[in-house]
């Protein structure tokens, strides 16, 4: 069952009780893709994910692999791995034997066991732990023997739900590093759960973003982070900054809309015609402290490292979140400025005050 | 520690009054079954002299645990059994441990009523020694009993018995002896059918015996482990002739048990080999308990308390005392043995002679030998 | 989503194959003795001649069964209760900490479950005499809780196993002292584990003849003592009238167990916890 | 204050610490109510009651074939018949994990063995399993067989009743152990390739081996005093003279106590020759979360 | 036992067999502090918490609340709260249940029981979850009820071990806030474990950096984010480039190490003498893309949002971990500049080339 051309996944659904944690879910997964799947917690990547390697019935459409239909084979006959959110880690085998379980139920030679499983050991860096049980084991160690169990297999599909969410910034990094290369090296296609942006930006080849289990888009990293197509995607891509607002006045591409007792300009994504409620999307690190612009006073200030994550108050009330090397302080009265490029309008799916209650900026 | 309502009160030493200083509670354990006969008699006596028992409970319970139960008891120095109703087995095993309190020869003159045993008792009542008072009994087998239907002619002798078992492999039944009255009657009946050396005798004294029962092993299939198994497998057809007594023959059968139309016969030569009931009472009882225990016996004693051992066959005849007639019996219990009475049990007990059973010891390895050497050999076998 | 019984492999029908077998046969086993109870006689036939209950009746009259059945729940339920308090923190000691002596400790709770009654019976008898327990419920109490301790102990080990420590220092952190973790982590959770030794000590219990036996007053009697007289007191007694005994001691237990079960379902909770997909 | 501390620190190394007291009660209630009277037992079984040495009684025991033998016979009921029950049970517990219509209604009725009783139990196969009974005769109408077949009073027959009364127990037990088994460990291993087979012999069954071997132990101490069926369907005088009813007949038939707790004791030592063999084995199982509870 | 002075942690131990997870460790937490413990996976963060709450016996040391001793105290006793890594949630009660429990076991009244859990619940926005188990939550979902759970009692010690790791970026970012107010306004204690710095920057008064069960470094975030104490912890905090070289000439704080063929300066960190091995450390951002500086040729690019991670082979092979925001492409040619400020320069504890095998960059 081992190598495929693609797979495709036909609207695909799943629910629990009267609630759809998944549906509607069409996707097809070209052999060798890395795809990242991205949403809000609990948007159902990992229903996606259970229902992808047979663990979860599916309760509508189907999976095929080529021309053969899959949804109805057991798990162990797709033959995909897995890492799982919660690691599911043997607790009666050591790390050792939980990354050579796999292995052995493919009844390799002894020989071949022991040296991949020592090198998948190795990739993890838990050579010192090699011969613990799952319970003695750090939760970044735990999480790095379910990785390792899972990719040791050189499986056709990986699929990983959150796999690196327990390690540090370092080791994440090299993780990272080392399961793109895996991923390569290997020829493997990886569909892959991560709640961090820039971890799917930086690993995915695309991704696919959902909310309450439905797909919102689905993209390259690149589409998907300038180009949102919906506000609901830019919130989650980092553009904190948004703004229920209305579109005064439309030209082209081009809309203005007004904001701290002036106006500016922004791009229309999708239809906006003037007069209507819009949503105003726009980054932190889009949002320039400099000394023209719009009039604000610094309010709240976060050391972040190299920069600080500032709170600038408009004269309008209105709350923007920016982000600048300069070393501002709470008070200060200061100016930002925008590319109009880089502020994106869209339509309100919703009137503004229920906007304003679902936590959006004033 | 909650203190018991039935517990022996006062002192245990000593002589018994006449009349305990208060109406007494007595505790009743019966462990052979002998309220089925005397359970009437005592509750009359309740009835008629509550100034002396207020009140009796009555527990019943199976003998082989009897003995430890009232050593806990007098280990503990708290008696709360009273009076121990048993067959020979429990009055045995009591007295080699020393539980039961002496009642003769002391207080013979309290119980002038067993001075009219019938002459049976009265040699069952030397078993008891010093402690026990015989209050029911009967003459028990060994009978031999059939299917008139299924055994035309049944066996008559010993040998007639051996080959009818020949000729009908299985058909032929008794339970182990340790767990059955009539299968222990058999074989203590045996020696004197058989003419052995030493009927009393088990171990050097029982060759034909031994040799006789190891012979009619090989034609039996196996040996239930009590005498309701044999009554139903008779009753089945899948048993022809089994051993049995005087109870055993009518009581089940006025139970429905066992068909109306089965018969009995006995094996030529055979003597009874009799069996009875006994009070006995625990060391450690109140001298107040002691009186009304006494005087209670005194009442189990008299003729027409005895009548009420005829009970519906189930001890038959049942009265330890001369002259109880079965006409001074309850109606229920004359009307059930008019119709499965049999008549010639009055000739059967006139004319054949009466033998004690083994005592205890004897008995014990009289069982241990049948276990290793009879019952124990069908392992070999199968 | 399909029902799992349905989808069977062969290994599957072999299994139930033999399942059933084994209930035919339990049938007609539980079958004849009930049949036999009400069997007015029963000789060589499919079934009896007549149907009576006059069985029950003599017996209910003869051992004042009424008062012997509620001693008998009385004195069952309360060692099902005590056992389970007193065994159920050892087991969980025993299931959760490694310290010095640990398998000494382990034999002291197997020995009363390996050793007859026959070698303690009597001197334990002696001992609660002397204290006055026994002769009364409180002494069939102790006793039986002599096996049933251990019991319990032995049964709930592999099931606190089971649980997640981290689940109790959880609700450690939140407060809870030793008696809550207990009551409202623990116990929930092993419902399944109390169930069945439970259910393990309350058919020992209502069937330990022995103890109960030299322990018991004449008003503390329970069921099974009558039971024993009844097959084994030298005398007559009809096989229906034993069936019939058998008949109500099943009955009883039966209801027992059938109230133990409407409650709880031994593989209820866990099932409604981690559900399983198929 | 710091000699206090090291100390603490020490203890709390080796596992010693406050949680310890809640093995008092019941620590207590043994020593009180059992050890007391064991070990008089025990001083009993050295106290023949004929003299002749302390070893006496167990001397006499192992130079009599006729009582030696009964461990034997005892262990050659026990064993398969505390096997079996698990074995069965594995199966059978396995199948009823999960949804289906009707699961709750066979787990009671596979439960209710649990009530019947030795008694009804013997009463039962003797009834049913008996040559007149409906067993034999529904073999002979449909002509299976000429003669009815001895089923009861034999070694069958005990092993028949422990199988009835001791399956249920079994059975109750490893479905409770199983339930505590988290399902997603299962699915894990089938993501790795493992087939329902493998599932079973790697994660679940070592997981689950703990409890079984405590199944095991209970059957087995269950089946081993097996008592009142040996005499009531079995063949007592012969293939199924087990060892608990030589000590019965030494104590109740005999009334030689001292040599009935020889007996008793010897029962207990081959006892727990058996339950420390599987004991030990089980020292060597992983035995600690299983997941299914948190 | 609510509201203390101070918490003293001296010595504090704690040995698996014969390894020591934590080793010790000496810290003072002063009331109202937020302390976040760092360190890479398996370095001891957990056990440090669990010794803290009374979960683990401690095999050395003693743990003060102001002059009381309380590490003999169980955990119950001390009242602190506690978020587990694992979540540790009890299966069988639902979520509002599992929140409730706390209040519960102090019997408070029933609707002040109703009240906060209520509060709790809309705080982690799981409101339409409230009365699900949590078997059937996602794992953010989880996590969030282990927040709301070990808050709603505003203890006087609040523990918690990497709350927010299996959320998104967007909900990480609001539940930062809830805790840092829930943290302020309710004037609580907080020791934080996270593994990830930018959240320990932002969030903690002061940070604890930890490595193999021992403490590295502790200081505010500004102290171990821009002069982190040893190569080791400036590994951990970001400075990706760690080049094992020799010092040539030291002035001053100012040293002279060679590199791509030429020399930079950095600034000395401890003692460092001239001739030995020394650790050079800098962070990718502070490595300038431009047109002058060390030349070097672009190797791999990473698309990372607004900018690109990008490394660049010098031509000695050295290779330097960049951030950029210019468009480069791998194979160009480039240049970058490093403030010498920003290069920081340790003493090498260990030979060069057991540093090389251990995955520092050359
Ligand atoms: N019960 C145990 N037996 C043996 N070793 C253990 C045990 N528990 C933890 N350890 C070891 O102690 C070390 C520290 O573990 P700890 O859980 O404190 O790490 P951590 O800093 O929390 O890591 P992570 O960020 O991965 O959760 C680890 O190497 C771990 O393997
Ligand atoms: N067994 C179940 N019963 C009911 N609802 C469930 C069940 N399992 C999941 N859900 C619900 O389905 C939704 C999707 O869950 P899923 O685990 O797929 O989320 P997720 O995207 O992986 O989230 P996270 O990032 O938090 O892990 C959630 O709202 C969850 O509460
Ligand atoms: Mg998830
Ligand atoms: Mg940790």
């Amino acid at each position: 069952m081992s190598g495929f051309g693609q797979l495709r996944l036909e609207g695909v659904g799943r629910r629990f009780g009267t609630a759809d944690a998944l549906a509607g879910l069409d996707l097809t997964i070209e052999r060798g893709e890395f795809i990242a799947l991205l949403g809000p917690s609990g948007c159902g990547k990992s229903t996606a994910l259970n229902c992808l390697a047979g663990l979860l019935p599916l309760t509508a459409g189907s999976i095929w692999q080529d021309d053969q239909r899959i949804d109805t084979l057991p798990p162990e006959k797709r033959g995909f791995g897995m890492v799982f959110q919660n690691y599911a880690l043997f607790p009666h085998l050591t790390v050792r034997d939980n990354i050579a379980f796999g292995l052995r139920m493919r009844r390799l030679p002894k020989d071949e066991v022991r040296r991949r499983t020592t090198a998948a050991i190795e990739m993890v860096r838990l050579e010192e732990h090699a011969s613990k049980l799952p319970g003695q084991l750090s939760g970044g160690q735990q999480q790095r023997v379910a990785i390792a169990r899972a990719t040791v297999l050189e499986p056709s599909l990986v699929l990983m739900d959150e796999p690196l969410s327990n390690l540090d910034a370092k080791l994440r990094l090299e993780m990272r590093t080392e399961i793109r290369r895996l991923h390569q090296s290997l020829g493997l296609t990886t569909v892959y759960v991560t709640h961090d942006q820039e971890e799917a930006l930086s690993m995915a080849d695309r991704l696919v973003v959902m909310r309450e289990g439905r797909v919102q888009q689905i993209g390259t990293p690149e589409e998907v982070h300038t180009t949102p197509t919906t506000w609901h995607v830019a919130d989650f891509m980092g553009y904190r900054n948004l703004l229920p607002l209305a579109a005064q006045s439309v030209a082209g591409e081009v809309v203005t809309v007004p904001i701290g007792g002036t106006t500016i300009d922004g791009v229309a994504q999708g239809t906006v015609a003037a007069g209507e409620d819009v949503v105003v999307a726009v980054r932190p690190e889009d949002v320039k402290l400099g000394n023209e612009g719009l009039k604000g006073l610094v309010e709240v200030v976060e050391y972040q490292g190299r920069e600080l994550a500032v709170e600038v108050v408009l004269e309008d009330g209105t709350r923007l979140h920016a982000r600048t090397e300069r070393k501002v302080q709470a008070g200060e009265s200061v100016s930002v400025a925008i590319d109009p490029s880089r502020l994106l309008v869209y339509a309100s799916d919703r009137p503004a005050a229920e906007l304003v209650t679902a936590g959006l900026a004033v | 520690a909650p203190t018991s309502p039935n517990q022996s009160s006062g002192d245990s030493s000593g002589d018994a009054p006449d009349k305990p200083s208060k109406a007494v509670t007595l505790n009743i354990l019966d462990v052979a079954g002998n309220l089925q006969l005397t359970q009437p008699m005592i509750d009359d006596f309740v009835k008629q002299h509550s100034d002396v028992i207020s009140k009796v409970t009555y527990s019943k319970g199976p003998a082989p645990e009897l003995s430890g139960k009232i050593k806990a008891q007098q280990d503990a120095g708290r008696v709360d059994i009273d009076l121990v109703l048993t067959g020979t087995d429990g009055l045995a095993a009591g007295a080699e441990q020393g539980l039961w309190m002496d009642l003769l020869p002391k207080y013979a003159d309290r119980l002038p009523g067993m001075k009219d045993y019938l002459e049976p008792a009265a040699k069952m009542q030397g078993l008891a020694g010093n402690v026990g008072v015989t209050v029911t009994y009967y003459p028990s087998g060994p009978l031999l009993e059939y299917l008139p239907a299924k055994v035309p002619t049944p066996p008559k002798s010993a040998e007639e018995l051996l080959a009818f078992a020949k000729a009908n492999k299985g058909k032929v039944m008794y339970a182990r002896p340790a767990n059955s009255g009539p299968g222990r009657t058999f074989l203590m009946g045996l020696p004197y059918i058989l003419g052995d050396k030493d009927p009393k005798d088990p171990v050097n004294g029982w060759d034909k015996t031994w040799a006789y029962l190891k012979e009619l092993n090989q034609y039996v299939d196996f040996y239930p482990s009590g005498t309701a198994d044999t009554m139903k497998a008779l009753a089945n057809g899948s048993a022809s002739i089994i051993a049995s007594t005087t109870g055993w023959d009518i009581n089940p059968r006025v139970l429905g048990a066992v068909p109306k139309e089965a018969a009995i016969t006995p094996l030529k030569g055979f003597h009874w080999v009799t069996d009875a009931h006994y009070a006995v009472v625990p060391k450690g009882v109140s001298t107040d308990k002691q009186a009304a225990i006494l005087q209670l016996l005194q009442f189990m004693l008299t003729p027409e308390q005895q009548a009420k051992a005829y009970d519906k066959g189930y001890f038959y005849p049942g009265p330890a005392i001369k002259g109880v007639d079965l006409s001074k019996a309850p109606q229920e219990s004359q009307d059930a043995i008019t119709e499965f009475g049999r008549p010639e049990y009055d000739k059967l007990i006139a004319d054949n002679p009466n033998e004690v059973p083994l005592d205890a010891k004897a008995l014990v390895a009289a069982f241990d030998k049948w276990d290793r050497e009879v019952g124990g050999s069908k392992v070999k076998k199968s | 989503m399909s029902t799992r019984a349905l989808k069977a492999t062969p290994t599957a029908w072999l299994i139930w194959a033999v399942v059933v077998f084994f209930f035919v046969n339990l049938a007609g086993v539980v079958g004849s003795v009930l049949v036999s109870s009400f069997g007015r006689r029963w000789f060589d036939t499919w079934v009896p001649d007549g149907f009576t209950t006059q069985w029950y009746g003599d017996a209910w009259h003869e051992f004042g069964l009424l008062q012997v059945i509620s001693v008998t729940l009385i004195a069952s339920g309360l060692v099902v209760v005590l056992s389970v308090l007193v065994g159920a923190p050892a087991a969980y000691v025993l299931a959760r900490q490694n310290f010095p002596g640990k398998r000494l400790v382990y034999l002291t709770f197997l020995l009363p479950i390996l050793m007859p009654p026959i070698t303690y019976g009597i001197p334990l008898a002696t001992v609660l005499y002397k204290f006055g327990f026994a002769g009364h419920l409180s002494g069939v109490v102790l006793a039986n809780l002599v096996p049933s301790v251990p019991f319990v102990i032995l049964t709930m080990t592999p099931f606190i196993e089971q649980v997640d420590p981290k689940i109790e220092s959880a609700a450690r952190m939140l407060g809870a002292n030793t008696r809550a973790v207990f009551l409202r982590i623990l116990a929930p959770l092993l419902v399944p584990g109390l169930l069945a030794s439970a259910i393990l000590v309350l058919v020992r219990t209502v069937g330990m003849f022995e103890l109960t036996f030299l322990t018991a007053g004449p008003d503390s009697q329970t069921l099974v003592v009558a039971l024993y007289y009844s097959m084994s007191a030298a005398g007559i007694r009809a096989q229906q009238s034993v069936d019939a005994m058998a008949v109500m001691y099943t009955a009883m237990m039966l209801v027992l167990l059938v109230v133990a079960l409407r409650f709880v379902n031994p593989t209820q909770l866990v099932a409604r916890v981690k559900e399983e997909p198929e | 204050m710091s000699q206090t501390a090291s100390w603490q620190h020490r203890l709390a190394e080796r596992g010693v610490d406050r949680r310890l007291w809640l093995l008092l009660p019941a620590t207590v209630f043994v020593l009180l109510l059992f050890i007391y009277p064991f070990l008089y037992g025990l001083s009993l079984s050295f106290q023949p009651l004929k003299g002749g040495g302390a070893l006496a009684n167990y001397q006499k025991f192992f130079n009599d074939a006729y009582q030696r033998d009964t461990i034997a016979t005892t262990l050659k009921i026990a064993l398969p018949a505390a096997l079996l029950n698990v074995l069965a049970a594995v199966p059978i517990a396995f199948r009823m994990r999960g949804r289906f219509r009707g699961k709750r209604l066979l787990t009671t009725v596979l439960v209710v063995p649990i009530t019947l009783g030795t008694v009804l139990t013997a009463q039962g196969l003797l009834n049913y399993l008996g040559p007149t009974g409906w067993f034999n005769r529904i073999l002979m109408a449909v002509h299976l067989i000429d003669d009815p077949i001895r089923l009861t009073n034999n070694y069958w027959g005990v092993f028949f009743s422990l199988i009835i009364t001791g399956f249920p127990f079994a059975f109750l037990l490893v479905l409770s152990y199983l339930s505590g088994i988290d399902p997603t460990l299962e699915r894990a291993a089938a993501t790795l390739g493992a087939s329902r087979a493998q599932r079973f012999r790697r994660i679940t069954l070592p997981l689950l081996a703990p409890g079984l071997a405590t199944t095991f132990l209970l059957t087995f101490v269950l089946a081993f005093s097996v008592f009142p069926s040996a005499v009531l369907v079995g063949n007592p005088a012969g293939s199924t003279r087990v060892i608990s009813l030589a000590a019965y007949q030494a104590a109740y038939e005999q009334y030689d106590y001292a040599y009935a707790s020889a007996i008793a004791m010897i029962m207990g030592v081959v006892e727990l020759v058996v339950v420390a063999i599987v004991l030990l084995w089980r020292s060597r199982l992983y035995t600690g979360s299983t997941g299914g509870k948190g």
